[in-house]
Protein backbone atom coordinates (compact mmCIF):
# COMPACT_ATOMS: atom_id res chain seq x y z
CA UNK A 1 0.00 0.00 0.00
CA UNK A 2 3.17 2.55 0.52
CA UNK A 3 2.87 5.87 2.59
CA UNK A 4 -1.20 6.09 1.47
CA UNK A 5 -1.41 2.84 3.46
CA UNK A 6 0.73 4.14 6.46
CA UNK A 7 -1.43 7.20 6.65
CA UNK A 8 -4.52 5.19 7.11
CA UNK A 9 -2.95 3.03 9.12
CA UNK A 10 -2.25 6.34 11.35
CA UNK A 11 -5.35 7.91 10.99
CA UNK A 12 -7.63 4.66 12.38
CA UNK A 13 -5.18 3.75 15.26
CA UNK A 14 -5.11 7.50 16.06
CA UNK A 15 -8.49 7.52 16.08
CA UNK A 16 -9.45 3.55 17.80
CA UNK A 17 -6.87 5.28 20.59
CA UNK A 18 -9.24 8.38 20.92
CA UNK A 19 -12.40 6.76 21.37
CA UNK A 20 -10.56 4.44 24.26
CA UNK A 21 -10.11 8.26 25.56
CA UNK A 22 -13.69 8.88 25.10
CA UNK A 23 -14.19 5.41 26.49
CA UNK A 24 -12.45 6.36 29.82
CA UNK A 25 -13.96 9.81 29.97
CA UNK A 26 -17.32 8.93 29.93
CA UNK A 27 -16.98 6.35 32.43
CA UNK A 28 -14.90 8.76 35.20
CA UNK A 29 -18.27 11.01 33.91
CA UNK A 30 -21.01 7.90 34.86
CA UNK A 31 -19.24 7.53 38.67
CA UNK A 32 -18.07 11.39 39.00
CA UNK A 33 -21.95 13.04 38.66
CA UNK A 34 -24.25 13.43 41.27
CA UNK A 35 -27.44 12.22 39.35
CA UNK A 36 -29.34 9.95 37.08
CA UNK A 37 -29.75 12.98 34.49
CA UNK A 38 -26.71 14.48 34.42
CA UNK A 39 -25.39 10.70 34.17
CA UNK A 40 -27.50 10.30 30.71
CA UNK A 41 -24.70 13.10 29.00
CA UNK A 42 -21.47 11.11 29.96
CA UNK A 43 -23.53 7.70 29.17
CA UNK A 44 -23.88 9.45 25.57
CA UNK A 45 -20.44 10.16 25.45
CA UNK A 46 -19.29 6.68 25.93
CA UNK A 47 -21.98 5.29 23.26
CA UNK A 48 -21.44 7.58 20.79
CA UNK A 49 -17.62 8.98 20.92
CA UNK A 50 -16.67 5.59 22.84
CA UNK A 51 -18.21 2.58 20.56
CA UNK A 52 -18.81 4.36 17.02
CA UNK A 53 -15.96 6.20 16.09
CA UNK A 54 -13.15 3.48 17.27
CA UNK A 55 -15.03 1.15 14.91
CA UNK A 56 -15.08 3.85 12.04
CA UNK A 57 -11.61 4.25 12.77
CA UNK A 58 -10.96 0.16 12.59
CA UNK A 59 -12.96 0.41 9.11
CA UNK A 60 -10.46 3.00 8.37
CA UNK A 61 -7.53 1.16 9.85
CA UNK A 62 -8.31 -2.30 7.78
CA UNK A 63 -8.12 -0.33 4.07
CA UNK A 64 -4.10 1.11 5.70
CA UNK A 65 -2.78 -2.66 6.56
CA UNK A 66 -0.82 -4.26 4.30
CA UNK A 67 -1.22 -7.49 2.68
CA UNK A 68 -4.82 -7.68 2.42
CA UNK A 69 -7.01 -8.65 -0.78
CA UNK A 70 -10.00 -5.72 -1.82
CA UNK A 71 -12.70 -7.88 -0.87
CA UNK A 72 -11.30 -8.76 2.53
CA UNK A 73 -11.13 -5.30 3.51
CA UNK A 74 -14.89 -5.05 2.12
CA UNK A 75 -15.58 -7.84 4.51
CA UNK A 76 -14.56 -6.15 7.21
CA UNK A 77 -15.31 -2.53 6.73
CA UNK A 78 -19.32 -3.36 5.61
CA UNK A 79 -20.14 -5.21 8.91
CA UNK A 80 -18.11 -2.40 10.62
CA UNK A 81 -20.30 0.33 9.24
CA UNK A 82 -23.66 -1.77 9.79
CA UNK A 83 -22.47 -2.31 13.76
CA UNK A 84 -21.80 1.73 13.75
CA UNK A 85 -24.96 2.87 12.31
CA UNK A 86 -26.71 0.49 14.45
CA UNK A 87 -25.44 1.86 17.85
CA UNK A 88 -26.14 5.27 16.27
CA UNK A 89 -30.05 4.68 16.03
CA UNK A 90 -30.18 2.08 19.00
CA UNK A 91 -28.57 4.20 22.21
CA UNK A 92 -30.36 7.14 21.60
CA UNK A 93 -33.51 5.11 22.09
CA UNK A 94 -32.50 3.08 24.84
CA UNK A 95 -31.82 6.43 26.80
CA UNK A 96 -34.88 7.95 26.10
CA UNK A 97 -36.66 5.03 26.73
CA UNK A 98 -34.62 4.42 30.36
CA UNK A 99 -35.35 8.55 31.04
CA UNK A 100 -38.40 8.59 30.06
CA UNK A 101 -39.39 5.87 32.45
CA UNK A 102 -37.53 7.19 35.59
CA UNK A 103 -38.94 10.65 34.87
CA UNK A 104 -42.62 9.48 34.66
CA UNK A 105 -41.74 6.73 37.86
CA UNK A 106 -41.20 10.04 40.12
CA UNK A 107 -37.61 10.47 39.90
CA UNK A 108 -36.05 13.72 41.64
CA UNK A 109 -33.27 15.34 39.59
CA UNK A 110 -30.31 16.57 42.24
CA UNK A 111 -31.31 20.11 42.28
CA UNK A 112 -35.01 20.88 42.32
CA UNK A 113 -36.37 23.15 39.73
CA UNK A 114 -39.55 24.41 41.18
CA UNK A 115 -43.05 23.31 39.09
CA UNK A 116 -40.95 21.29 36.71
CA UNK A 117 -40.72 18.37 38.80
CA UNK A 118 -43.78 16.02 38.98
CA UNK A 119 -44.43 13.98 41.72
CA UNK B 1 -1.67 -3.25 15.58
CA UNK B 2 0.14 -0.70 18.29
CA UNK B 3 -2.39 1.42 18.83
CA UNK B 4 -5.15 -1.46 19.39
CA UNK B 5 -2.88 -3.05 21.92
CA UNK B 6 -2.23 0.15 23.47
CA UNK B 7 -5.59 1.04 23.48
CA UNK B 8 -7.10 -2.20 25.12
CA UNK B 9 -5.92 -1.14 28.51
CA UNK B 10 -8.18 2.26 28.25
CA UNK B 11 -11.42 0.47 27.31
CA UNK B 12 -10.61 -2.43 29.79
CA UNK B 13 -10.52 -0.19 32.61
CA UNK B 14 -13.60 1.55 31.17
CA UNK B 15 -15.38 -1.78 31.50
CA UNK B 16 -14.51 -1.79 35.54
CA UNK B 17 -15.32 1.92 35.93
CA UNK B 18 -19.08 1.44 33.94
CA UNK B 19 -19.71 -1.76 35.95
CA UNK B 20 -18.91 -0.38 39.62
CA UNK B 21 -21.34 2.55 38.56
CA UNK B 22 -23.56 -0.70 37.62
CA UNK B 23 -23.24 -2.19 41.09
CA UNK B 24 -23.52 0.81 43.25
CA UNK B 25 -25.77 2.93 41.65
CA UNK B 26 -28.42 4.28 43.94
CA UNK B 27 -31.55 3.62 42.05
CA UNK B 28 -31.83 0.51 38.93
CA UNK B 29 -31.78 3.54 36.45
CA UNK B 30 -28.47 4.70 36.84
CA UNK B 31 -27.53 0.71 36.86
CA UNK B 32 -29.16 -0.19 33.47
CA UNK B 33 -27.68 3.34 31.48
CA UNK B 34 -24.17 2.32 32.79
CA UNK B 35 -24.69 -1.68 31.30
CA UNK B 36 -26.36 -0.29 28.55
CA UNK B 37 -23.16 1.74 27.83
CA UNK B 38 -20.99 -1.22 28.62
CA UNK B 39 -22.67 -2.87 26.17
CA UNK B 40 -22.04 -0.71 23.33
CA UNK B 41 -18.38 -0.85 23.93
CA UNK B 42 -18.06 -4.06 24.30
CA UNK B 43 -19.60 -4.59 21.24
CA UNK B 44 -17.01 -1.68 19.56
CA UNK B 45 -14.47 -3.79 21.78
CA UNK B 46 -15.65 -6.91 19.99
CA UNK B 47 -14.82 -4.98 16.40
CA UNK B 48 -11.68 -3.85 17.59
CA UNK B 49 -10.49 -7.34 18.62
CA UNK B 50 -11.72 -8.90 15.06
CA UNK B 51 -8.95 -6.54 13.59
CA UNK B 52 -6.48 -7.33 16.31
CA UNK B 53 -7.24 -11.47 15.72
CA UNK B 54 -7.37 -10.72 11.92
CA UNK B 55 -10.33 -12.66 11.24
CA UNK B 56 -13.87 -10.93 9.98
CA UNK B 57 -15.93 -14.04 10.72
CA UNK B 58 -15.48 -13.07 14.62
CA UNK B 59 -17.80 -9.52 13.61
CA UNK B 60 -21.21 -11.05 13.76
CA UNK B 61 -21.22 -10.89 17.89
CA UNK B 62 -20.46 -7.53 17.29
CA UNK B 63 -23.52 -6.91 15.22
CA UNK B 64 -25.79 -8.89 17.69
CA UNK B 65 -24.81 -7.27 20.42
CA UNK B 66 -25.35 -3.73 18.91
CA UNK B 67 -28.81 -5.07 17.78
CA UNK B 68 -29.91 -6.00 21.46
CA UNK B 69 -27.80 -4.13 23.77
CA UNK B 70 -30.84 -2.09 24.18
CA UNK B 71 -33.65 -4.78 25.00
CA UNK B 72 -32.18 -4.11 28.39
CA UNK B 73 -33.38 -0.80 28.62
CA UNK B 74 -36.75 -1.44 26.73
CA UNK B 75 -37.28 -3.93 29.34
CA UNK B 76 -36.70 -2.00 32.61
CA UNK B 77 -38.64 0.91 30.54
CA UNK B 78 -41.60 -1.63 30.55
CA UNK B 79 -42.00 -2.72 33.75
CA UNK B 80 -42.33 0.67 34.70
CA UNK B 81 -44.93 0.72 31.69
CA UNK B 82 -46.84 -0.84 34.35
CA UNK B 83 -47.60 2.01 36.45
CA UNK B 84 -48.00 4.86 33.50
CA UNK B 85 -50.31 4.04 30.71
CA UNK B 86 -48.78 5.72 27.65
CA UNK B 87 -48.79 5.73 24.31
CA UNK B 88 -51.84 4.75 21.85
CA UNK B 89 -52.74 3.52 18.81
CA UNK B 90 -51.23 6.79 16.79
CA UNK B 91 -48.75 9.36 18.68
CA UNK B 92 -48.83 9.79 22.25
CA UNK C 1 -19.64 -11.44 55.59
CA UNK C 2 -19.43 -14.87 55.83
CA UNK C 3 -21.17 -14.40 52.13
CA UNK C 4 -18.19 -12.41 51.04
CA UNK C 5 -15.82 -14.88 52.65
CA UNK C 6 -17.26 -18.12 50.82
CA UNK C 7 -17.14 -15.61 47.72
CA UNK C 8 -13.51 -14.68 48.17
CA UNK C 9 -12.22 -18.26 48.73
CA UNK C 10 -14.64 -19.92 46.05
CA UNK C 11 -12.91 -17.42 43.70
CA UNK C 12 -9.64 -18.46 44.92
CA UNK C 13 -10.04 -21.92 45.15
CA UNK C 14 -11.12 -21.58 41.36
CA UNK C 15 -8.37 -19.73 40.15
CA UNK C 16 -6.28 -22.44 41.65
CA UNK C 17 -7.68 -25.04 39.70
CA UNK C 18 -7.53 -23.66 36.77
CA UNK C 19 -3.80 -22.22 37.42
CA UNK C 20 -3.60 -26.48 38.04
CA UNK C 21 -5.29 -27.90 35.49
CA UNK C 22 -3.99 -25.53 33.06
CA UNK C 23 -0.64 -24.46 33.47
CA UNK C 24 0.69 -27.10 35.99
CA UNK C 25 -1.27 -29.99 33.88
CA UNK C 26 -2.82 -31.98 37.11
CA UNK C 27 -4.84 -33.81 34.46
CA UNK C 28 -2.41 -35.25 32.24
CA UNK C 29 -0.25 -33.07 30.25
CA UNK C 30 -0.70 -29.83 29.85
CA UNK C 31 -2.98 -28.39 27.11
CA UNK C 32 -0.57 -27.40 23.63
CA UNK C 33 0.31 -24.49 22.30
CA UNK C 34 -0.44 -26.25 18.41
CA UNK C 35 -3.46 -27.74 17.04
CA UNK C 36 -4.54 -31.09 18.78
CA UNK C 37 -4.64 -34.42 17.04
CA UNK C 38 -8.76 -34.13 17.04
CA UNK C 39 -9.21 -31.28 15.59
CA UNK C 40 -6.40 -31.77 12.59
CA UNK C 41 -8.56 -34.62 11.84
CA UNK C 42 -11.57 -32.76 11.51
CA UNK C 43 -9.82 -29.93 9.44
CA UNK C 44 -8.36 -33.02 7.54
CA UNK C 45 -11.67 -34.64 6.40
CA UNK C 46 -13.85 -31.33 6.64
CA UNK C 47 -13.95 -30.17 2.78
CA UNK C 48 -11.64 -32.22 1.00
CA UNK C 49 -12.04 -33.48 -2.58
CA UNK C 50 -9.08 -36.43 -1.99
CA UNK C 51 -10.97 -38.21 1.23
CA UNK C 52 -14.25 -38.62 -0.74
CA UNK C 53 -16.18 -40.74 1.06
CA UNK C 54 -15.73 -39.22 4.26
CA UNK C 55 -15.82 -35.27 3.49
CA UNK C 56 -18.72 -33.04 5.02
CA UNK C 57 -18.24 -30.33 2.34
CA UNK C 58 -18.62 -27.80 4.91
CA UNK C 59 -15.68 -25.31 5.58
CA UNK C 60 -17.35 -24.68 8.93
CA UNK C 61 -16.05 -27.13 11.66
CA UNK C 62 -18.88 -26.75 14.20
CA UNK C 63 -21.61 -26.80 11.55
CA UNK C 64 -20.06 -30.43 10.04
CA UNK C 65 -19.41 -31.69 13.76
CA UNK C 66 -22.77 -30.91 14.82
CA UNK C 67 -24.86 -32.37 11.48
CA UNK C 68 -22.65 -34.74 9.94
CA UNK C 69 -19.99 -36.04 12.61
CA UNK C 70 -22.73 -36.27 15.56
CA UNK C 71 -26.04 -35.66 14.00
CA UNK C 72 -28.29 -37.87 16.21
CA UNK C 73 -26.97 -36.42 18.94
CA UNK C 74 -28.36 -33.01 18.02
CA UNK C 75 -31.88 -35.00 16.82
CA UNK C 76 -32.28 -36.25 20.44
CA UNK C 77 -31.73 -32.70 21.93
CA UNK C 78 -33.91 -31.29 19.59
CA UNK C 79 -36.41 -33.81 20.89
CA UNK C 80 -36.04 -33.51 24.08
CA UNK C 81 -36.90 -29.38 23.96
CA UNK C 82 -39.96 -30.30 21.99
CA UNK C 83 -40.80 -32.80 24.71
CA UNK C 84 -40.48 -30.18 27.37
CA UNK C 85 -42.45 -27.53 25.07
CA UNK C 86 -45.13 -29.83 24.28
CA UNK C 87 -45.11 -30.65 28.40
CA UNK C 88 -45.27 -26.93 29.47
CA UNK C 89 -48.23 -26.19 26.97
CA UNK C 90 -49.95 -29.78 28.59
CA UNK C 91 -49.29 -27.71 32.13
CA UNK C 92 -50.68 -24.66 31.32
CA UNK C 93 -53.37 -25.33 28.54
CA UNK C 94 -56.12 -23.32 30.35
CA UNK C 95 -54.11 -20.30 30.78
CA UNK C 96 -53.75 -20.30 26.64
CA UNK C 97 -57.20 -20.88 26.08
CA UNK C 98 -57.94 -17.41 28.38
CA UNK C 99 -55.43 -15.67 25.81
CA UNK C 100 -56.22 -11.85 26.57
CA UNK C 101 -58.55 -10.42 24.01
CA UNK C 102 -58.02 -8.97 20.54
CA UNK C 103 -59.74 -5.51 20.60
CA UNK C 104 -58.68 -2.77 22.51
CA UNK C 105 -56.38 0.08 22.87
CA UNK C 106 -52.73 -0.68 22.21
CA UNK C 107 -50.49 0.36 25.24
CA UNK C 108 -46.82 0.93 24.04
CA UNK C 109 -43.34 2.56 24.76
CA UNK C 110 -43.17 5.75 23.52
CA UNK C 111 -43.67 6.62 19.54
CA UNK C 112 -39.34 7.04 19.34
CA UNK C 113 -38.78 3.59 20.94
CA UNK C 114 -41.93 2.27 18.41
CA UNK C 115 -40.04 3.10 15.19
CA UNK C 116 -36.50 1.95 15.88
CA UNK C 117 -38.19 -1.41 17.44
CA UNK C 118 -39.51 -1.94 13.71
CA UNK C 119 -36.36 -1.21 12.26
CA UNK C 120 -34.85 -3.04 15.06
CA UNK C 121 -36.75 -6.25 14.19
CA UNK C 122 -36.73 -6.26 10.48
CA UNK C 123 -33.14 -6.37 10.50
CA UNK C 124 -33.30 -8.88 13.20
CA UNK C 125 -35.43 -11.52 11.33
CA UNK C 126 -32.76 -10.40 8.10
CA UNK C 127 -29.90 -11.27 10.50
CA UNK C 128 -31.13 -14.67 11.75
CA UNK C 129 -32.08 -16.03 8.17
CA UNK C 130 -28.91 -14.97 7.61
CA UNK C 131 -27.19 -16.91 10.12
CA UNK C 132 -28.97 -19.80 9.20
CA UNK C 133 -28.54 -19.68 5.14
CA UNK C 134 -24.71 -19.16 6.34
CA UNK C 135 -24.60 -21.71 8.85
CA UNK C 136 -22.16 -23.92 6.27
CA UNK C 137 -19.22 -21.28 6.13
CA UNK C 138 -19.07 -19.05 8.84
CA UNK C 139 -20.50 -19.04 13.00
CA UNK C 140 -24.04 -19.50 13.35
CA UNK C 141 -26.06 -22.20 12.07
CA UNK C 142 -29.62 -23.51 12.63
CA UNK C 143 -29.76 -22.85 16.74
CA UNK C 144 -28.20 -19.39 16.85
CA UNK C 145 -30.18 -17.96 13.78
CA UNK C 146 -33.46 -20.07 15.73
CA UNK C 147 -32.27 -18.09 18.46
CA UNK C 148 -31.62 -14.67 16.88
CA UNK C 149 -35.77 -15.25 15.25
CA UNK C 150 -36.60 -15.97 19.39
CA UNK C 151 -36.11 -12.17 20.24
CA UNK C 152 -38.68 -11.00 17.53
CA UNK C 153 -41.66 -11.69 19.66
CA UNK C 154 -39.55 -10.36 22.97
CA UNK C 155 -39.19 -7.26 21.35
CA UNK C 156 -43.00 -7.13 20.03
CA UNK C 157 -44.00 -8.24 23.60
CA UNK C 158 -41.78 -5.74 24.96
CA UNK C 159 -42.14 -2.06 22.73
CA UNK C 160 -46.07 -3.39 21.93
CA UNK C 161 -47.33 -5.52 23.88
CA UNK C 162 -48.15 -9.56 23.96
CA UNK C 163 -52.03 -8.83 22.53
CA UNK C 164 -50.88 -6.72 19.35
CA UNK C 165 -48.62 -9.31 18.63
CA UNK C 166 -51.62 -11.85 18.34
CA UNK C 167 -53.13 -9.68 16.12
CA UNK C 168 -50.34 -9.11 14.06
CA UNK C 169 -50.92 -12.85 13.81
CA UNK C 170 -48.37 -14.42 16.09
CA UNK C 171 -50.51 -17.43 18.36
CA UNK C 172 -49.37 -19.98 20.27
CA UNK C 173 -50.86 -22.36 17.63
CA UNK C 174 -48.50 -21.21 14.93
CA UNK C 175 -45.84 -21.18 16.68
CA UNK C 176 -46.28 -24.63 17.43
CA UNK C 177 -47.60 -25.67 14.06
CA UNK C 178 -44.39 -23.93 12.78
CA UNK C 179 -42.30 -25.97 15.05
CA UNK C 180 -43.70 -29.29 14.36
CA UNK C 181 -44.05 -28.72 10.04
CA UNK C 182 -40.11 -28.22 10.57
CA UNK C 183 -39.11 -31.05 12.86
CA UNK C 184 -41.04 -32.97 10.22
CA UNK C 185 -39.12 -31.62 7.27
CA UNK C 186 -35.96 -32.25 9.69
CA UNK C 187 -36.68 -35.83 9.99
CA UNK C 188 -37.42 -35.93 6.29
CA UNK C 189 -34.32 -34.95 4.97
CA UNK C 190 -32.61 -37.12 7.62
CA UNK C 191 -34.31 -40.47 6.15
CA UNK C 192 -34.32 -39.35 2.22
CA UNK C 193 -30.85 -41.41 1.72
CA UNK C 194 -32.62 -44.62 3.11
CA UNK C 195 -35.37 -44.22 0.85
CA UNK C 196 -33.00 -44.08 -2.01
CA UNK C 197 -30.95 -46.63 -1.00
CA UNK C 198 -28.22 -45.17 1.66
CA UNK C 199 -27.86 -44.82 5.36
CA UNK C 200 -29.62 -42.92 7.67
CA UNK C 201 -27.64 -39.38 8.02
CA UNK C 202 -25.73 -39.82 5.41
CA UNK C 203 -24.60 -36.50 3.58
CA UNK C 204 -22.37 -37.34 0.74
CA UNK C 205 -21.52 -40.31 -0.76
CA UNK C 206 -20.41 -43.42 1.18
CA UNK C 207 -18.86 -46.89 -0.22
CA UNK C 208 -22.13 -48.92 -0.67
CA UNK C 209 -24.43 -45.58 -1.35
CA UNK C 210 -23.70 -43.32 -4.31
CA UNK C 211 -26.56 -40.78 -3.12
CA UNK C 212 -25.31 -37.47 -2.16
CA UNK C 213 -26.81 -34.46 -1.16
CA UNK C 214 -25.53 -31.31 -3.78
CA UNK C 215 -22.38 -30.27 -1.87
CA UNK C 216 -21.79 -27.11 -4.14
CA UNK C 217 -23.59 -24.01 -5.38
CA UNK C 218 -23.11 -22.78 -8.80
CA UNK C 219 -20.00 -20.91 -8.59
CA UNK C 220 -18.78 -23.96 -6.57
CA UNK C 221 -19.86 -22.16 -2.99
CA UNK C 222 -19.53 -24.82 -0.55
CA UNK C 223 -23.05 -25.94 0.57
CA UNK C 224 -22.56 -28.64 2.94
CA UNK C 225 -25.26 -31.08 1.46
CA UNK C 226 -27.52 -31.80 4.15
CA UNK C 227 -25.61 -29.65 6.36
CA UNK C 228 -27.43 -26.87 4.61
CA UNK C 229 -31.05 -28.25 4.44
CA UNK C 230 -30.38 -29.08 8.35
CA UNK C 231 -29.54 -26.04 9.26
CA UNK C 232 -32.11 -24.14 7.77
CA UNK C 233 -35.10 -26.17 9.50
CA UNK C 234 -33.53 -26.22 12.64
CA UNK C 235 -33.57 -22.27 12.23
CA UNK C 236 -37.53 -22.11 12.51
CA UNK C 237 -38.00 -25.41 14.13
CA UNK C 238 -35.98 -23.48 17.24
CA UNK C 239 -37.49 -20.17 16.49
CA UNK C 240 -40.97 -21.70 16.81
CA UNK C 241 -40.08 -23.52 20.17
CA UNK C 242 -38.89 -20.15 21.91
CA UNK C 243 -41.81 -18.41 20.51
CA UNK C 244 -44.41 -20.91 22.20
CA UNK C 245 -42.46 -20.89 25.34
CA UNK C 246 -42.23 -16.99 25.72
CA UNK C 247 -45.82 -16.43 24.63
CA UNK C 248 -46.33 -19.05 27.41
CA UNK C 249 -44.86 -17.19 29.79
CA UNK C 250 -46.13 -13.76 28.68
CA UNK C 251 -49.89 -15.18 28.54
CA UNK C 252 -49.57 -16.04 32.41
CA UNK C 253 -47.74 -13.07 33.47
CA UNK C 254 -50.01 -10.80 31.80
CA UNK C 255 -53.04 -11.88 33.17
CA UNK C 256 -52.31 -10.96 36.66
CA UNK C 257 -51.83 -7.45 34.97
CA UNK C 258 -54.75 -7.51 33.31
CA UNK C 259 -53.35 -6.52 30.58
CA UNK D 1 1.45 -20.72 24.70
CA UNK D 2 -1.26 -18.22 25.18
CA UNK D 3 -0.18 -14.52 25.08
CA UNK D 4 0.30 -12.70 28.01
CA UNK D 5 -2.24 -10.15 27.10
CA UNK D 6 -5.10 -12.67 26.33
CA UNK D 7 -4.91 -14.18 29.89
CA UNK D 8 -4.68 -10.59 31.76
CA UNK D 9 -7.79 -9.80 29.61
CA UNK D 10 -9.27 -12.88 30.64
CA UNK D 11 -8.48 -12.48 34.14
CA UNK D 12 -9.54 -9.14 34.55
CA UNK D 13 -13.00 -9.76 32.75
CA UNK D 14 -13.75 -13.10 34.62
CA UNK D 15 -12.62 -11.64 38.13
CA UNK D 16 -15.08 -8.73 37.47
CA UNK D 17 -17.86 -11.05 36.35
CA UNK D 18 -17.51 -13.16 39.36
CA UNK D 19 -18.01 -9.95 41.78
CA UNK D 20 -20.90 -9.58 39.20
CA UNK D 21 -22.68 -12.84 40.42
CA UNK D 22 -21.79 -12.57 43.98
CA UNK D 23 -23.48 -9.33 43.88
CA UNK D 24 -26.19 -10.33 42.08
CA UNK D 25 -27.03 -13.69 44.64
CA UNK D 26 -27.00 -10.73 47.24
CA UNK D 27 -29.42 -8.08 45.72
CA UNK D 28 -32.65 -7.81 47.41
CA UNK D 29 -34.24 -5.78 44.47
CA UNK D 30 -34.96 -8.29 41.55
CA UNK D 31 -35.44 -5.68 39.10
CA UNK D 32 -31.49 -4.83 39.72
CA UNK D 33 -30.90 -8.40 39.94
CA UNK D 34 -31.98 -8.38 36.16
CA UNK D 35 -29.71 -5.85 35.21
CA UNK D 36 -26.68 -7.24 37.01
CA UNK D 37 -27.59 -10.73 35.21
CA UNK D 38 -27.29 -8.43 32.13
CA UNK D 39 -23.51 -7.54 33.14
CA UNK D 40 -22.40 -10.77 33.74
CA UNK D 41 -23.35 -11.69 30.49
CA UNK D 42 -21.54 -8.94 28.38
CA UNK D 43 -18.44 -9.61 30.26
CA UNK D 44 -18.63 -13.35 29.46
CA UNK D 45 -19.64 -12.76 26.14
CA UNK D 46 -16.12 -10.41 26.00
CA UNK D 47 -14.73 -14.04 27.84
CA UNK D 48 -15.64 -16.60 24.91
CA UNK D 49 -14.86 -13.62 22.54
CA UNK D 50 -10.79 -14.06 23.55
CA UNK D 51 -10.99 -17.71 23.94
CA UNK D 52 -12.18 -17.37 20.20
CA UNK D 53 -15.63 -19.35 19.94
CA UNK D 54 -17.52 -17.64 17.75
CA UNK D 55 -20.57 -19.96 17.66
CA UNK D 56 -21.12 -20.08 21.56
CA UNK D 57 -20.63 -16.36 21.68
CA UNK D 58 -23.56 -16.22 19.44
CA UNK D 59 -25.91 -18.07 21.01
CA UNK D 60 -24.56 -16.72 24.23
CA UNK D 61 -25.56 -13.22 23.50
CA UNK D 62 -28.47 -14.24 21.71
CA UNK D 63 -29.96 -16.22 24.69
CA UNK D 64 -28.46 -14.37 27.84
CA UNK D 65 -28.79 -10.41 26.34
CA UNK D 66 -31.82 -10.42 23.83
CA UNK D 67 -34.28 -13.44 25.25
CA UNK D 68 -33.36 -13.84 29.01
CA UNK D 69 -33.43 -10.07 30.61
CA UNK D 70 -37.20 -10.58 29.27
CA UNK D 71 -38.70 -13.70 29.94
CA UNK D 72 -36.95 -12.75 33.99
CA UNK D 73 -39.04 -9.48 33.74
CA UNK D 74 -42.25 -11.01 32.79
CA UNK D 75 -41.48 -13.57 36.14
CA UNK D 76 -40.88 -10.67 38.29
CA UNK D 77 -43.76 -8.34 37.23
CA UNK D 78 -45.37 -11.53 38.12
CA UNK D 79 -44.03 -11.75 41.65
CA UNK D 80 -43.01 -9.33 43.49
CA UNK D 81 -39.99 -6.71 43.42
CA UNK D 82 -38.48 -6.82 46.17
CA UNK D 83 -37.51 -9.85 48.03
CA UNK D 84 -37.75 -10.13 51.77
CA UNK D 85 -35.26 -10.24 53.70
Amino acid sequence: MGLGGLVLTIIGGAIIFIGGLFDLVAALGVNKFPDFYTRLHAVTIGAIGGAVYPIIGSAILVFGVPGLSLSARLSFALPMLVIASLILITAPTGSHAVARAAYRSGLKPYRRIPGEVKK
Amino acid sequence: MVFIIVSIPLYIVAFILYAVRGFKGPTVFDSTISIDALCYDVSAFMVILSVYFRSYLLLGAGILLALWAYILDVVIARYYDRFTRIGGDGGD
Amino acid sequence: MTGLVAAVSILIVLFALAYGLVVLGISGPPAPAKLRLLGEKYLYYMINPATKYFTAESPEGVSAILWDYRGLDTLYETMVLFGAIIGAILVYREYLHSEPGKTGKIYGLSLIVRAVSKIIIWLTIIIAVAFGFTGQITPGGGFVGGAAFAVVPVLLALVYTLGYARRLGLTHRRALLLRATFLLLLVLVIITPLIAGGYVFQNQAKPGSSFSFPGRFIDSTPLGGSIFLLNLFELFAVAGAFTVAFILLGVIASLKEGD
Amino acid sequence: MFPVLHLVMLAVVLGVSFITIYLMVQERDLLKMIVLSAAQSTFYAIALYILLVPDVVLAYIAVAVGIYTALLMFAVKKTERFEEA
